[in-house]
């Protein structure tokens, strides 16, 4: 009895084995098959998002390539390092985007690229995810509304401090009545990199090109 | 020709109706003269909704009009749903909310008596979860207003969603509720926010009174018998429970009891709404469980979650435990559990 | 004072015991035709005495109990028995059943009556007489009062209540009973508790009924039993309720009075216990109220058996308007269709409905689960759950939900604002559990016989596979002999010849029958045939067939 | 993977063999259901076979005739199933009870019905006439074709006031509708 | 069901009707509900659905005659394991967009009752064509009702339909976005969860509504549908 | 500390796995007929989630991620999902006959519950660590218990309503879980 149950428990493990090596191996190929594709794609949709708010035609370099990890930092609102993306022409920085988290939206954090010329002023701003209420605090998504566009040209030295606010707070940036709990977590999140970027200017152009994983 | 032959005189499912929808009028009045006359503009195109609603849903099902439809159910219905929606909403908000509560929470179940949730409560949360910026706009109490609306404005803004001259801005504001969740993101203390000119003696300007009128009629259902005391007492005494403990830990974050009974739907809720004979347990611990479920949820959605009122949300979050709290709290019946010989 | 306790819930009804309760009982006249029926009590029907053109006493048995639950039923008046054959009763059916029906001759000769000295009797011969007499609850359940009045538990019988309350509105009988005659109920009482030998008697009256509670307070002076006076609160003279208000003790849920030590009785029981011991009278008159839409309302002493059409009649005749009758109080009682229906030991009111007494009810609405019917309920129980389970038919659930501890005394519907007939439901429910709780203990009887039947199959296959190979053995050995030739079994032959015989005859006595009955349609028509009488014998097979259920014990 | 793909199949193979079913506790379920007619109208032998049957998912609880929408739907609970009236089309209660009755007259005493009847509730002996215990006859006419000379008929059983039953209420609002 | 009586007739009729998977026998729901927001992104996934059946019935019923019966759920899952993944990379190769949208939703699929239960009910009983047809249908039929879903939510949701048509087909897809009612004010509940099961709900009661008029026997239990007083005019 | 209760808080109301995340709506509506059944299920599948949860993380970081084999990661989740559904009979089947009474017939059930494989990959999405995972895994079992139960309640209760025909059975059983899908977005916002 007990070798027939063990004679038939490894048949069928060979049974499935089997299986599951021919199953593997099929994975294996495809993968490998596929993978550049992914790549590819991936880094095609990052340039497309990039070039939303840095025009391609400003910058000469592999922006992808160009990259670097910056430690985490309050300002950027982030825990783990993040890759800032580094836009130079002729050699020269021109721009970096930064990956910046608002960590106080009305529903949790709301994830955006910010891309700032070498001279400070704001190329453009791009929410990446956000979970705000749809219909009310979905504005700042650029596929809803173009309000995302008012951060374009702004910069430390256009305004002081106390303008990065919210009309309602006093400040110099509209926003749609009964929603001002989204707009000010955004003005305030690209408030603070402007200010990182002012701070680590020099840092940010500089660190090695580590072409992190995307 | 059944047994019993005599039946009580003095009660019908409409009279009971009736004594609910006239316990809501001396709110009403204060809601009038508060905020002006767009609240009777809300109420009419509810209840025209609902009784079209009511009266196509018995047609569909084949039921007979006649016993049905004036019941008063339905209107009730429309009423506590109107009271709940900022009134100079679009008219189709609130045609929408009260044609989804009466086909969707009540007909679909089997009509009165069958529904599982809270029809007013349902079509409440549908319109907050679909059109949150109509939904958070309230009319500012009138002696606040710039611009107080008149009746025919606000007729007009209803069907035409514009006003002549002003912006809506002008005439709503956030809400006591509202303004105070906001303000203390901005760590603001609560005593500071409390100094705004919408706050009342301890509620919302004006808005403290028709919580009081609420209170009034609820007290006057109860004296009537048409209510028990149970769900309200064990809602609001929660309610204060919660809100002591809070405020005692820190006052300035956490407004005071006194505050959260009077804003918001709490005294509506309390009276009318938790009370619900169809979607509300109906043994005597069932109800307590209830009301002090309901005021559990409805402080932490008011004051942790993302609505600024919970009323609705936990009477429906509560609904749906009700078939498994009426199951669990049956009460002894009697030569049950006797010490037998 | 004694402290009163409580029971949960309860109504208060309009009494409209004031159109009834002034006039004393009125002795009813004796009308030309009495139609008793067999069927009075709960228990088994009583088996008729008596056949057709027989002359009877008065007083005379014309029905003896069958069995131990069942009581006797009594000529009412001397006279002929008519007809014994199903006839219209006071039944919520509507059905007939077996009745006999004498024509009274209008001498009203009495049987020979006999007291007995219940003190020095044995006590079971004393319960044999009330059985004999056919004293049963005049309380509403018509239970066998000899079987009751045995203080059958161990621990024996702390208190026997007297149920006085008379909680249903319209009906007086038991109160003009207590104020005229309270005197006769406290003899009835003393048998009783010399049957039952309690430590206590208490007797329970509402107190909208001052004069009968004066009146039995003084007849039972230097007896020690004590007259209570409860709230005017219905149910509270159901048993159950009753014992609780008095003695706080609650009757545990399934079992009877008796496992707590109590017994409880009507007053009117009472009464019929004393005419029965002491004078040798069975029960053959009971007082009914007579009430609602008639001229003149009142209490009259009635024969049992008199038909109801002439009981209206006693009271001035039903007032234009009437609509119906109500058999019993307005809150339990019943509808009657059939006014030919004779007065039975249950039926203690007889109300004249008109829709200005007793407006029709609306048409239900759904139940809106209010919680006033739950309010009411004096069972504590949950009747719109109840209701819900029972109008959809959910019997597993109604019964979890103690649907059997209803008492049916409709507060619940009385108070309904949706107007439901709760009680109906719960009739229907319970009498839905109770037919298939019944199919299933048949079908599991049924499953028995079925696996014995393959048992013995089984076995006698066995036996028969064994006799064969002891045949064959012994066939073998006697092959020479026979010769191989293609007659078979000369036994079987000889069967099948005889079966083919009978088989012949039957044909012919059927034909011949078929012939006298012309025309059979109905294969349940067509097998009774073969009986001389095709009529009678077509009753037989469906008394017959109708006799399958009731003898299924309950 | 393999590692994981070997472990699983040795797992799989050796529970299987070690917990071949075991009896089914179910038929016993749906036995209790079944009205014990053992009348074959549900294409099995009897009930317990059509209980065997159902247990195992090889019949549709919606069989048993005798037993009408009531007993399919207890069935389709226990199973945890859509209901399915009986018959498929029209709902259909339980058939209202009947209940074999021999003529006696016309009996000629040759025990073919003792002998078909599954409950044993037909008593004679050979020549003699025959009679039906009632109370326990379930009502299943298998004895009818068995009688070679047609004495048996089926009864239903008549409503009385002992077997009557309180109906379902309903109440009729006609004038109003 | 032997080899020689399928008939595909039958095949297409269950799988789009009769027990169609996502109304009736109520498996697979998740993907149903969940993606369902928009009819792209729904009949996306059914198709993924459909196409992962197609193959596993088909590769479930080359091997049916390999696999001893113990071990035949494993291996079945193994195979719709892999087929899923395969699909997974291929999407993420080559609609990457959609393949974000969907998310978990994907891999999800090898989860989905309906694809183990055809394998086990259909496939490893029956030849390769009719199993891989079988498949196919009954994706399919989940397919047709996600896409019922999808369209009913998504014009109640947004006033659109085949918006984000985009991303299954590329950016020259966009002119196909129907825009049913222009200026709607976008009826949130519809695209979330709420809207998912209320509108699944009506679609089945739609389904039992065509049914019950078809087999004219809609008789239902007067207990149920009518009120305590049955209406019996 | 308390960013596990917020996990578990998160989990079971905020974004409930059946009515917020939508998984495990196979088993929700197979098995909330009765109550009884409901709550047997709700414990089965909490014991299987919570184990699956944990131990695919450990293949995932111990397995897939250091030999880089992300790829298949599907597979050998569910070939650990259908081993501990597997392994779970066996011992409480062994062990605990009583308990084997209870959960054994929805152990089987399980397998197809996509939940059990959803909430491993949402942990990989979401980066969770192990007790993160096991606390994740542990809510959305404890979300689901809880609806399902209150569900399979209130179906008990649907069973004697007035439901129109069409409606009757699974369709106002998804109406029922549409409308108390909409009472649990009132928790939004509780966990940011
Ligand atoms: C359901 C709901 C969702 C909301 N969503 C957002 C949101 O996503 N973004 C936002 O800024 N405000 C949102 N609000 C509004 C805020 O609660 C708050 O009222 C508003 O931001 C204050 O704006 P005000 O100062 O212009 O009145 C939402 C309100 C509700 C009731
Ligand atoms: C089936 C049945 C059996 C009873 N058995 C007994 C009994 O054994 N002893 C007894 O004292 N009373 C017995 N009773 C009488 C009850 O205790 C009770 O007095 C009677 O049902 C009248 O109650 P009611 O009029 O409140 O309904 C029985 C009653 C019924 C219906
Ligand atoms: C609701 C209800 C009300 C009753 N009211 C009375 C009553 O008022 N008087 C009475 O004698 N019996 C009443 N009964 C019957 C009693 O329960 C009990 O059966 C009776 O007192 C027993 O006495 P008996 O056996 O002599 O009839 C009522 C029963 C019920 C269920
Ligand atoms: C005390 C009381 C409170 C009620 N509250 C509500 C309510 O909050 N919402 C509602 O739609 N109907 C309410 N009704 C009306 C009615 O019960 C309701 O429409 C049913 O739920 C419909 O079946 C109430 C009725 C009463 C008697
Ligand atoms: S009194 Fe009537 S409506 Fe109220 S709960 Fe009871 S049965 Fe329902
Ligand atoms: S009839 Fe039954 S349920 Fe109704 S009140 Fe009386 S005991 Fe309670
Ligand atoms: S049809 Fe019903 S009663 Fe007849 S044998 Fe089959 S299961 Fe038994
Ligand atoms: S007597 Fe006839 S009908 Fe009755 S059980 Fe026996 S075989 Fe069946
Ligand atoms: S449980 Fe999610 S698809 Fe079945």
């Amino acid at each position: 009895m007990s070798t027939s149950i063990l004679r038939h428990a490894s048949t069928s493990a060979g049974i499935l084995t089997a299986f599951a090596i021919v199953g593997t191996a099929l994975l294996a190929v495809t993968y490998l098959v596929t993978r550049p594709i992914i790549a590819e794609t991936e880094k095609q949709a990052k340039l497309a998002l990039i070039g939303q708010i840095l025009p391609r035609s400003q910058y000469d370099n592999d922006i992808i390539k160009d990259a670097a990890l910056l430690p985490p930092s309050a300002e950027l609102g982030n825990k783990e390092p993040t890759p800032v993306y580094r836009a130079s022409k002729q050699g020269r920085p021109y721009a970096a985007v930064l990956e910046v988290v608002a960590p106080d939206g009305y529903s949790g954090k709301i994830r955006m690229i910010v891309a700032i010329k070498a001279d400070g002023v704001v190329s453009g701003v791009r929410v990446v995810t956000h979970n705000e209420t749809p219909g009310l605090g979905d504005y700042i998504d650029i596929a809803k509304n173009a309000w995302i566009r008012i951060f374009e040209g702004k910069s430390l030295s256009k305004y002081p401090d106390r303008d990065w606010k919210v009309k309602k707070d006093g400040g110099k940036f509209e926003h749609m009545a009964g929603a001002t709990v989204t707009p000010r977590a955004v003005v305030k999140a690209v408030h603070k990199s402007l200010k990182y970027f002012n701070a680590n200017r020099d840092n940010i152009f500089s660190l090695p090109a580590d072409s992190p994983h995307p | 020709m059944s047994a019993p032959h005599v039946l009580t005189p003095d009660r019908s499912v409409s009279t009971i109706m009736l004594m609910v929808l006239g316990a809501l009028v001396p709110a009403i009045c204060a809601y009038y003269y508060f905020f002006g006359p767009a609240i009777l503009i809300s109420l009419a195109l509810a209840s025209v909704t609902a009784i079209a609603a009511e009266a196509a849903m018995l047609r569909l099902r084949k039921y007979p009009l006649k016993f049905f439809l004036f019941d008063g159910s339905a209107l009730l219905t429309a009423w506590l749903l109107a009271l709940s929606i900022p009134p100079m909403a679009p008219w189709w908000l609130i045609v929408a909310g009260t044609a989804f509560a009466i086909i969707v929470a009540k007909h679909l179940y089997g009509g009165l008596g069958n529904n599982l949730f809270n029809p007013a409560m349902v079509g409440f949360a549908v319109l907050m979860i679909s059109f949150p910026a109509f939904m958070t706009q309230w009319p500012a109490p009138l002696m606040l207003s710039q611009h107080p609306v008149g009746f025919t404005e606000a007729l007009q803004y209803y069907f035409s969603g514009t006003l002549s001259g002003v912006k809506l801005d002008a005439v709503t504001m956030a809400t006591p509720l509202d303004t105070l969740k906001t303000q203390l993101q901005l760590q603001h203390a609560v005593s500071d926010v409390q100094q705004m000119p919408i706050f009342g003696a301890f509620g919302g300007k004006g808005s403290e009174i028709i919580a009081a009128m609420y209170l009034l009629g609820g007290l006057f259902l109860w004296q009537k018998r048409i209510i028990t005391w149970h769900i309200p007492v064990s809602f609001l005494a929660t309610l204060i429970l919660i809100a002591a403990v809070f405020y005692g830990i820190d006052g300035s974050r956490y407004a005071s009891p006194l505050f959260h009974l009077f804003t918001g739907g709490a005294m509506l809720g309390a009276f009318f709404i938790a009370t619900d004979y169809v979607t509300s347990p109906t043994t005597p611990r069932g109800k307590l469980i209830f009301g002090a479920g309901v005021g559990l949820l409805e402080y932490l959605i008011r004051v942790f979650g993302g609505y600024p009122d919970g009323i609705a949300f936990s009477v429906l979050i509560m609904n749906a435990a009700v078939p498994l709290i009426d199951a669990y709290t049956q009460p002894r019946v009697f030569g049950h559990n006797t010490k037998a010989e | 004072m004694r402290t009163l306790y409580k029971f949960h819930g309860g109504v208060h009804p309009p009494e409209h015991k004031e159109e009834s309760n002034r006039l004393p009982i009125a002795p009813a006249p004796l009308p030309k035709r009495l139609t008793v029926p067999l069927r009075q009590h709960i228990g088994n029907p009583a088996i008729p005495v008596v056949k057709v053109g027989d002359q009877v006493l008065k007083g005379q048995m014309i029905g003896a109990a069958d069995g131990f639950i069942s009581a006797a039923v009594h000529a009412p008046a001397s006279g002929t028995v008519s007809a014994i054959e199903p006839h219209a009763v006071p039944h919520p059916s509507g059905l007939p059943d077996l009745c006999i029906t004498i024509e009274a001759d209008g001498e009203e000769r009495w049987i020979e009556r006999a007291p007995l000295d219940y003190r020095n009797a044995d006590p079971d011969a004393v319960r044999l007489r009330l059985r004999d007499a056919g004293v049963v609850g005049l309380g509403g359940a018509v239970f066998p009062s000899h079987v009751k009045l045995n203080p059958g538990a161990p621990a024996g019988i702390k208190t026997l209540v007297l149920n006085g309350a008379e909680c249903e509105p319209w009906i007086t009988s038991d109160d003009r009973l207590m104020r005229e005659r309270a005197a006769e109920v406290v003899e009835g009482i003393k048998i009783m508790a010399h049957l039952m030998r309690p430590e206590e008697v208490l007797i329970g009256i509402e107190d909208n009924k001052p004069e009968a509670a004066a009146a039995m307070q003084a007849a039972c002076r230097g007896t020690g039993y004590e007259v209570v006076v409860v709230p005017t609160l219905y149910p509270s003279g159901g048993e159950k309720q009753l014992i609780k208000l008095l003695t706080g003790k609650e009757v545990p849920a399934g079992r009877r009075p008796v496992n707590i030590g109590v017994t409880c009785s009507n007053t009117g029981t009472a009464y019929t216990v004393h005419r029965a011991v002491n004078h040798g009278e069975p029960v053959i008159s009971r007082i009914v109220t007579v009430t609602g839409n008639v001229l003149e309302p009142r209490n009259f002493e009635t024969l049992i058996g008199t038909p109801i059409a002439e009981i209206v009649q006693l009271a001035g005749g039903a007032r234009p308007g009437t609509t119906h009758y109500i058999m019993g109080g307005p809150m339990m009682g019943f509808g009657l269709d059939n006014l030919n229906a004779p007065l039975t030991k249950a039926v203690n009111c007889v109300i004249s409905a008109s829709p200005a007494l007793f407006p029709p009810a609306p048409p239900p609405m759904p139940c809106i689960r209010c919680g006033r019917c739950a309010q009411a309920c004096p069972c504590e129980l949950q009747p719109q759950e109840l209701f819900w389970f029972s109008h959809s038919r959910n019997f597993d659930k109604a019964r979890a939900y103690n649907l059997f501890d209803c008492i049916e005394c409709g507060a619940c519907s009385y108070v309904c604002p949706s107007h439901i007939p709760l009680v109906s439901y719960y009739r229907f429910a319970k009498s839905e559990i109770a037919t298939r709780d019944m199919e299933k203990k048949l079908a599991e009887q049924a499953r028995e016989r079925f696996e014995l039947k393959q048992q013995r199959l089984e076995r006698e296959k066995q036996e028969k596979a064994a006799r064969f190979a002891e045949k064959a053995a012994a066939a073998a050995a006697a092959k020479a002999a026979a010769a191989a030739s293609g007659v078979e079994d000369p036994e079987a032959a000889a069967k099948k010849a005889a079966i083919q015989a009978a088989v012949e005859r039957a044909k012919a006595k059927k034909a011949e029958a078929a012939a006298k009955a012309e025309g059979a349609e109905t294969p349940a028509e067509k097998i009774p045939q073969g009986d001389s009488d095709p009529l009678r014998a077509k009753a037989r097979a469906e008394s017959y067939a109708a006799s399958t259920e009731n003898n299924t014990d309950s | 993977m393999v590692f994981l793909g070997i472990v699983l199949g040795a797992v799989l193979g050796y529970a299987s063999i070690r917990f071949k079913v075991e009896g089914n506790p179910l038929v016993e379920k749906v036995e209790a259901t079944l009205p014990q007619t053992q009348c074959g109208q549900c294409g099995y032998a009897g009930c317990r076979p059509y209980a065997e049957a159902v247990a195992a998912g090889k019949a549709e609880p919606n069989q048993c005739v005798p037993g009408g929408d009531n007993v399919a739907k207890s069935l389709a609970d226990l199973l945890g199933v859509e209901f399915k009236p009986v018959g498929g089309g029209e709902g259909s209660g339980p058939k209202p009870r009947q209940v074999a009755f021999i003529d006696e007259s016309t009996c000629v005493g040759c025990t073919a019905c003792i002998k078909a009847c599954p409950v044993d509730c037909i008593i004679g002996a050979s020549k003699l006439m025959h009679t039906v215990i009632a109370n326990q006859c379930t009502g299943c006419e298998l004895c009818v074709p068995a009688c070679p000379v047609d004495c048996i008929a089926m009864l239903p059983v008549k409503e009385n006031i002992a077997n009557w039953k309180w109906h379902y209420p309903v109440i009729e609002i006609k004038k109003a509708a | 069901m032997s080899d020689s009586t399928i008939s595909y007739k039958e095949i297409i009729w269950n799988g789009l009707w009769k027990n169609n998977a996502g109304i009736v026998a109520l498996l697979g729901l998740c993907p149903l509900l969940a993606v369902s927001s928009t009819v792209v992104n729904g009949v996306s996934l059914g198709l993924a659905t459909a196409l992962v059946m197609a193959c596993s019935n088909g590769a479930v019923s080359v091997v049916r005659n390999w696999v001893p019966n113990e071990i035949r759920i494993p291996v079945f899952i193994l195979i719709i394991a892999v087929l899923v993944t395969i699909i997974q990379l291929a999407m993420n190769a080559y609609m990457q967009p959609l393949y974000l949208v969907l998310g978990i939703f994907v891999p999800l699929i090898v989860v989905n009752c309906n694809v183990l239960g055809r394998a086990e009910a259909f496939a490893s009983k029956n030849p390769v064509l009719p199993s891989m047809v079988d498949g196919f249908v009954v994706g399919f039929g989940l397919t047709l009702t996600l896409g019922v879903l999808g369209a009913m939510r998504e014009v109640f949701g947004k006033g659109t339909l085949f918006s984000g048509i985009d991303l299954a087909l590329g950016e020259s897809a966009r002119q196909f976005v129907i825009t049913v009612f222009p200026d709607y004010q976008g009826f949130l509940f519809a695209i979330l969860p709420p809207g998912a099961f209320l509108g699944l709900g009506l679609i089945i009661a739609g389904k039992n509504w065509i049914d019950q008029r078809a087999s004219k026997k809609a008789q239902m239990q007067p207990a149920a549908d009518l009120p305590p007083s049955s209406v019996t005019a | 500390m308390e960013n596990y209760f917020l996990i578990l808080i998160g989990t079971v109301l905020v974004n409930n796995i059946v009515l917020v995340k939508i998984l495990g709506l196979c088993p929700f509506m197979g098995v909330s007929k009765k109550l009884g059944a409901a709550v047997g299920m709700g414990a089965a599948t909490t014991f299987v989630l919570t184990l699956a949860s944990g131990l695919s993380y450990l293949v995932d970081h111990h397995f897939l991620i250091p030999n880089d084999l992300g790829y298949l990661r599907t597979l050998s989740f569910i070939v650990v999902i259908a081993a501990i559904v597997q392994f779970t009979e066996m011992f409480i089947r062994k062990s605990s006959p009583m308990l084997y009474q209870v959960l054994g017939i929805y152990l089987p059930l399980i397998t197809t519950n996509c939940a059990v494989l959803g909430i491993p990959l949402l942990n990989v999405q979401e980066n969770h660590n192990f007790i993160e995972s096991l606390l994740f895994g542990f809510g959305g079992a404890i979300g689901f218990t809880l609806v399902l139960t209150l569900f399979a309640a209130m179906r008990e209760r649907l069973e004697g309503a007035a439901i129109p025909a069409p409606f009757r059975g699974s369709a106002i059983a998804m109406v029922t879980a549409g409308l108390l899908s909409l009472a649990f977005l009132g928790f939004a916002g509780l966990v940011k």
